[in-house]
């Protein structure tokens, strides 16, 4: 089971990565996506979250307790989530919105300049799907294939070629940036030096107001 | 037209797929007002039905929503309207005129927390036992709860189905999780898929008396224009449908209205049983929280607990007469509501003081911890 | 970003001498006060605030006249002018 | 001839009421059985096929006038007859329909569906019979009740400004508005053939005595008293400016047909509207193929 | 101004009673909307209010009526409006909207027959669910059931006390046979009537907060214009009463809600007894079935049964405790009711199976033959 | 300066705000928060004792509003906000009873209450936020909306007549009427010290950019896109037949002052009925000894 | 009881020969059908029906002109008049 | 205990009857009166009435079951009450108005021309007045003290005065009426001859529609 959060602000298309997430894996992966949002109306342009858990069974619980993926394409969101993330988590970030604080010793940091490589294709409106190709690329629990297929119907028609490209930007630069990862592991190949921090209380959050 | 059934594989919202049901179950007029979390019941409905033939209109409150509805099933089409907590509390008058005049059509209610306004983004099971009783009066409808997407559009298939059968306002009682998640939902082939009309009158249009009961207790329905010249009153009414200001009448009215759904039970009651062969504790559950409580059955089975659940679909008719057989020989029951105990007052009741109902108190915004159903699964066994 | 440069009720502007003060962090960065300045006497800056927007500083602070448009067209609450001491 | 003889007495309009259930409940001299009587005519008149004409009363006195004629018809809930109307005309095109009821349920409680249908111009014809009060509960103040009237929850006279239901009617959009009293029973029937005829919102007003609470509280005698302040009072004024028909207590009441227009209904606006954006896969509702 | 309260001994309906009984209690906003058989209540207000500095207005809706009242509540005024079933339904929404805000109103329903339009001129006692469960949301309230016009007079004022008292919506559950029948009123000196008014807040404006309780769980409340600029709001709220979309905000607000009531059942619930002593048939009653109730009571204690009558007077909260106590020792409960049983479904849930509750079916429209009644006492003393 | 340095930085508007509930829900460019500030704006100006003014909202982006002015507020239900005023004022005459809310909630759901209320010319100033949709629910069709306009519920755009408030307030007897843009704050702010300065039924309509549901949907830009539509085609004609003050979707929107007159209030009409009939026992009601 | 003769819209009346019937028992004695008759050819009768009222009588059946006018006004549907045979 | 029934048409002011008598016996006999009331919107011109039970002791059951005093104003009425007039019940009518049928054996009838003494007197509007004035007489539930006391607040001030006498020619005319009758009595002295009809089915009367 795997369970993920994307996070940014309202009309940063958060939503939408949820969903072609969850569509990906639940239509083309062959497994089980359930994407839940936090909605509220004063998600009207402050912290906004979509959230999928990933199963190979039926998903009971509809909702992530402690995610083990963190995206977050918003400074807000960042420090709204960061702290539900589990201790050996993934952080995914853009790296022009969002600037990191001290992290816990055992999470796995991804960075991408999602907005700014969208603003080159043309337009930021593509820096979601930039994310959610880097995601793929990092996280490995979806295909990117799936994911290309889960596009139609989820973007505007006119725009697919350039929402594809765009998902193809991200997903070649994270598949990069772990192979430079297993570069350099493999080069120092250290065990991490700080005890992992205590787990949190495993409570599951309760619904923030956003 | 395009064809009123989406077969494949999609992945929507419960809403969505309610929409979806909806129009596969043959659901041609829609008429509703906005609200959280049913609005993309009715923002579906208004870019669907034109596809195939139906009529989509916001009306100007739920009021009217209700009433469009009614009159528009007296034309011997399928109708429906989706709304959540407040919008259902304003459509409980002309619930009261649906049921009394027999006409079919389906409530959705994707319930959020009340009271009031309360948390309107976030989701609850407040409104049971308002679905049950929040009309002035006696009387008996149906309730039936899904917990995915894919019972939404199921359920909504079912909801139309027993509505025509049984000519009576059937509520869908999901919730905002239920509406709002997004999960693959299956619509199988047009062919697949079981559809019910009402009955309608056969024989000479002169003898036809509106309230003649069938076989099963309910009266064949005439759509309006075909010459029948029904009257239709709120009044309590003969058989003729005339009001009739008489206690005779009124027991008349109130032993159809009371007999058909309570001499078919169990065509109407669904219930679904998970792990109850040997079980002592039981979970008895409906639309999300059906979820968290099986995540809580698995949990307790793996520590050796004899856990199992039992899942209301149709949660009115209260499916009374399982519940008693089972509180004979379990120890307890254990009933997890986003609410403070509204179904566990009914099987509170129907236990008999047998096996007690423990509630899993939540007042509803989040579902529950699978943890606390769980704890009071161990504390029920104790 | 300037399509016009008149508001449309300037006629009662008593002109005086004014402060301008912007409290960043509430912006959101609408523009509307920077549009509608009949001083045309605030900018973008380029500074980013706490929610990432840029808030609007003043180009030419002596020219406020202290007729509170901006103060009432912000939805944000975000900006006021007072006389000038 | 004794009426025992009579045998085979049959009144030609009994074929549009529901004979069995006369007699009906209004008072001696209610004037609600004559604009029934009027109805009737213009049925007889009409060219339409009488099975597809649908009623639809709220509740009240006027509100049971569903039950006395023979159509498909409704007896709804108090206020809601003009939104179960818009569904059945949503829903069977075909249908002529018609809201018959009072003027409490009408612009009382049921004031918002009255303006939204007006607006969307919805084809169908609301015959409103205005007795200036709510009678079937027993003679309360309405929002027709004229300036110093007295009412039971007015007992000391009504202070509150009244609508004018033409103006409302007209300023919502209505495409037919019409006011008569029950005295002027050629026109109110011709006013319900023309609209019948037409399509889009219709508003016919029919002030109309209520001599057991109205007149009687108000001492105003009997229904024939009433028909005669009718008569002595009424002025025709047709195409008369709507903002200037208001009616006073026991004052002039101007009546006329005030507005007749032609303007798309709901459906028609709907089925311009969705062939011109979805182009050929729509198909027109409501529209015989 | 003429005297409020009218002493002296009077021949009055139910419904006369209940308006007087209003005006004793201080009421002085009353909006309403007309509706058989509750019509008397605003007639008499209409007429009543202007002498005594009151304002009586006549709304355009039911839901206008409501609103009305909530609104002239925060003023610091005594408010109440009277309904009957359709008028009731209507209500729903803004009584939640009451209960979350806390604000004090009586809200008289004079019950006809349902469901829907129903017999509108015959009594009944089928909304009486409809009290508990009508608005969406989970909440508590108080409703209370008079059996003559001398109790409407002073039930009202009871209302109105525990009202104030609780800042809590409060439904007087009358019925067209209470309401409509003339008898025998008694009114005292206005000195002998206890007076409740809601709690003031003290001390300094701006340490305030709007929802802080009081040492029984309710809290002050200032009247508006008095410069504490409250804001009022149906969201979940916290207690400055500010909106709070949380889980957190909602369980205190439920707490608050739930436990000013349920905290204080001992001062809510009132109650009669009738040959209580030694009974072991218990008639549990409330309204105009009390009476019918006693009749049937006195026939069977003179064939000889033990016979007795448990009255609520009090029906919501429901006097659980009680019934819980009575269950021990007693044969049966009889319940007889103009409903197919509702508060029968109570009583039977806490009684635990230890004695059966048994409703004597009537629908409505008249009340019970006493006969009827002591037949089924006779069928539960076998 | 640099922003930390500001320490003492206060809006003088914040003393008619709840800054402990600031920032407010709306989105970036929303013009909600304009009319707000127009409205402080008034209320600093006014004469009035502020402790005796009570602000209503139903629900809705608008409906907000009631929880960030610090006045006595209150935050309804959808569509009773004009009731809710009513039982206020009435038991109370003493405030100055301001509702402030959307258009569906005042001409869609709450139309009813809005007409009755005109009608009685009840003493309530009601500035009501014309978006042109349901922006809460996330911009669906209104009773306002222009033709053509798309909106969630109208996804093929929208097709029904939408109401002319300031007509529809008008023809119920509104003693004053008038409509702005969130542009025209000065107007705005001009016509609520007009309207809390006079007696009866006064109604302010604001057309108000909803950027992220209107304009998104219809593609018109952000709110600057919107204010300059505003600048371009609004038209002031003070007094204009309100009949004639129709807006189309991106047409001319006039804008002015419509109605400004002088009529008893619901208030004053019974007080002086009730003393005319019942005389010196009658103590005039919410006036002072 | 005759308080004025001409009903307002007699002008469409066409003139043939009319039969009246009153069916007696449903009358309710209102009069509006002998007020209004526009030949004045209706009174009330001595005769109670069946519910206390007098219903009406003609005075002068020739003079029936079938003009409708008793049908349509009688809020009973108690009066009708056909063409003369 | 007496159960007594009021019976006419809608404006005959047969609710009237039954309040003053409540009230009458309730407020000034000292004993407990019950007034009910049919009530319907077809209550409307057509046949309607008023009951009330009297006791010494706190009436419970509202309704009359079978009363034993009918007084009937209107054809109508009567024949709709008059099958639950009990065995030995009293029927008082108005003889202009009501025509009455073959009687069951032990039924008292004693009529009245009250419409009649009520137009002689100005004004057939008094005629209920001049019933319940000779109901009094009759009956003797009631003292007519407590009757005209219970006048005021019941019929309009300036006609109070009009009222009374009204009730007093009605009672006066009973009065009178008995005493002939036990003249008669005493003179005839026979039992009744045929035996009393069988009871009917004692259940209450269901509200008829009305
Ligand atoms: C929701 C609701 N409220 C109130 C009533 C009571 N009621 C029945 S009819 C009526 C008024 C009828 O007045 P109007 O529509 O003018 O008809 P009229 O009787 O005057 O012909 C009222 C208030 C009701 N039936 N339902
Ligand atoms: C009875 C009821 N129905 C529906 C809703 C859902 N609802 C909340 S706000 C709203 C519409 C608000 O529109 P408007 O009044 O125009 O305000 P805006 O958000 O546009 O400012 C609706 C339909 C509700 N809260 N209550
Ligand atoms: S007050 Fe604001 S708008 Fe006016 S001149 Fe100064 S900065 Fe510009
Ligand atoms: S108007 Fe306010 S929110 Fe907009 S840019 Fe200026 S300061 Fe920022
Ligand atoms: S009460 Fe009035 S409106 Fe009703 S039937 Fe009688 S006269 Fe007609
Ligand atoms: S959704 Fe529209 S109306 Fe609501 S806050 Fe955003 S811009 Fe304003
Ligand atoms: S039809 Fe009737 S009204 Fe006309 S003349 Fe003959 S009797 Fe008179
Ligand atoms: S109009 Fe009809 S009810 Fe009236 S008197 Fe003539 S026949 Fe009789
Ligand atoms: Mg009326
Ligand atoms: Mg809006």
């Amino acid at each position: 089971m795997n369970e993920i959060r994307f996070s940014g602000y309202g009309g940063q298309g958060i939503i939408r990565c949820g969903l072609i997430t969850g569509k990906a894996v639940s239509l083309f992966d062959n497994k089980f996506g359930t994407m839940t949002q936090s909605f509220g109306p004063e998600a009207r342009g402050s912290a906004c979250s979509s959230q999928v858990v990933i199963s190979e069974d039926r998903v009971l619980y509809p909702y992530i307790t402690r995610p083990e993926i963190l995206v977050s394409m918003s400074q807000d969101a960042y420090e709204k989530y960061e702290p539900e993330l589990r201790a050996d988590g993934i952080l995914i970030y853009d790296t022009d919105l969002v600037r990191l604080k001290p992290l816990r010793a055992q999470i796995k940091v991804y960075g991408v300049p999602s907005t700014r490589f969208a603003e080159e294709m043309g337009n930021r409106i593509f820096a979601n799907l930039v994310m959610l190709g880097f995601f793929t690329g990092i996280s490995q629990v979806v295909s990117a294939e799936a994911m290309k297929k889960a596009l139609p119907g989820l973007v505007p028609k006119r725009f697919l070629e350039l929402n594809i490209r765009a998902f193809e930007k991200g997903y070649d630069y994270g598949i990069e940036l772990l192979a430079k990862e297993k570069q350099e592991a493999q080069k120092e190949a250290k065990p991490p030096e700080k005890p992992p921090l205590p787990e949190a209380k495993k409570t599951p959050p309760r619904k923030a107001k956003q | 037209m395009k064809p009123a059934v989406r077969t494949g594989s999609h992945y929507i919202t419960g809403d969505v797929a309610c929409a979806e049901g909806a129009i596969a179950a043959g659901c041609r007029f829609f008429g509703a007002y906005p609200i959280t979390p049913a609005t993309e019941v009715a923002e579906h409905m208004a870019e669907r039905l034109p596809d195939v033939g139906g009529t989509f209109i916001q009306m100007e409150d739920e009021i009217a929503a209700i009433a469009s509805i009614l009159g528009a099933s007296w034309t011997g089409v399928k109708t429906m309207t989706a709304t959540s907590g407040p919008g259902f509390s304003l459509m409980m008058e002309n619930l009261g005129l649906g049921v009394c005049t027999e006409t079919p059509c389906v409530i959705v209610n994707v319930q959020r927390t009340g009271p009031s306004t309360g948390l309107p983004t976030q989701t609850g099971q407040g409104d049971m036992m308002q679905a049950r009783w929040g009309s002035h009066g006696d009387y008996e409808l149906i309730a039936i709860a899904p917990s995915s997407p894919q019972d939404c559009f199921y359920h909504t298939i079912l909801a139309f189905n027993l509505s025509e059968k049984y000519r009576v306002p059937v509520l869908v009682m999901a919730d905002e999780i239920v509406g709002h998640m997004s999960e693959k939902v299956v619509i199988p082939d047009a062919k697949e898929i079981t559809l019910v009309s009402r009955p309608k009158p056969k024989g000479r249009k002169d003898r036809f008396r509106l309230y003649e009961p069938g076989p099963n207790g309910v009266a064949p329905m005439p759509a309006i224009g075909e010459g029948y010249n029904v009257h239709v009153t709120g009044l309590t009414h003969d058989e003729r449908g005339y009001p009739s200001m008489t206690v005779e009448a009124q027991e008349q009215m109130m032993a159809r209205l009371k007999g058909k759904i309570r001499n078919n039970l169990d065509d109407i009651i669904h219930t679904e049983e998970y792990l109850m062969e040997d079980a002592d504790i039981v979970i008895v559950s409906y639309g999300i929280s059906v979820r968290t409580g099986l995540t809580a059955v698995d949990e307790a089975r793996k520590l050796g607990y004899k856990a199992g659940l039992f899942r209301l679909i149709t949660v009115w008719p209260f499916p009374e007469g399982r519940i008693k057989a089972l509180a004979k020989k379990v120890k307890a029951f254990v009933v997890p509501e986003l609410n403070l105990g509204q179904i566990r007052r009914e099987v509170e009741r129907c236990a008999f003081g047998r096996a007690p109902a423990i509630g899993v108190p939540h007042c509803g915004g989040w579902v529950h911890d699978p943890d606390d159903i769980l704890k009071t699964i161990k504390e029920a066994a104790r | 970003m300037a399509f016009w440069r008149q508001p449309l009720d300037t006629q009662e502007i008593r002109i005086t001498k004014g402060l301008v003060t912007i409290i960043e962090d509430r912006c959101k960065g609408c523009g509307y006060c920077i549009e509608f300045c009949p001083m045309h006497m605030l900018v973008f800056s380029d500074r980013f605030n706490k929610k990432g927007y840029h808030p609007p500083k003043t180009s030419k602070p002596d020219d406020c006249v202290n007729c509170h448009y901006c103060e009432i067209i912000c939805p944000e609450f975000a900006i006021y002018s007072v006389v000038a001491p | 001839m004794k009426p025992e003889e009579r045998v085979e007495e049959r009144n030609p309009i009994e074929d549009f009421l529901r004979m069995d259930r006369i007699p009906h409940i209004w008072c001696p001299g209610c004037g609600i059985g004559t604009v029934v009587t009027s109805f009737a005519e213009a049925m007889k008149k009409s060219e339409l096929d009488l099975d597809k004409v649908a009623v639809v009363s709220g509740i009240g006195c006027t509100g049971r006038v569903a039950g006395y004629v023979k159509f498909d018809s409704f007896h709804t809930t108090h206020g809601r007859a003009i939104p179960f109307a818009t569904g059945l005309k949503l829903a069977n095109p075909e249908l002529k329909v018609v809201v018959f009821s009072g003027d409490g349920d009408i612009a009382g409680i049921g004031g918002n569906h009255f303006i939204h249908a007006a607006r969307r111009n919805m084809d169908i014809l609301v015959i409103c019979v205005n007795n200036f009060n709510y009678a079937m509960t027993g003679g309360q103040v309405a929002a027709t009740t004229p300036l110093t009237a007295n009412l039971s929850t007015a007992p000391f006279g009504n202070f509150e400004y009244p609508f004018n239901l033409a103006y409302l009617a007209d300023a919502c959009g209505a495409t037919y508005v019409a006011r008569w009293t029950s005295l002027h029973i050629r026109r109110v029937t011709k006013s319900i053939q023309e609209a019948l005829a037409k399509r889009g919102f219709s508003f016919i007003e029919v002030i109309t005595p209520c001599v057991t609470l109205y007149a009687r509280r108000n001492r105003l005698g009997d229904g024939l008293n009433l028909l005669k302040y009718y008569y002595d009072k009424s002025e025709m004024k047709h195409g008369a400016d709507t903002r200037t028909v208001d009616i006073d207590f026991q004052g002039k009441i101007i009546v006329g047909k005030f507005v007749d227009k032609d303007k798309p209904t709901f459906l028609e606006c709907m089925n311009t509207h969705l062939q011109k954006t979805l182009g050929d896969k729509y198909v027109p509702y409501g529209v015989k193929p």
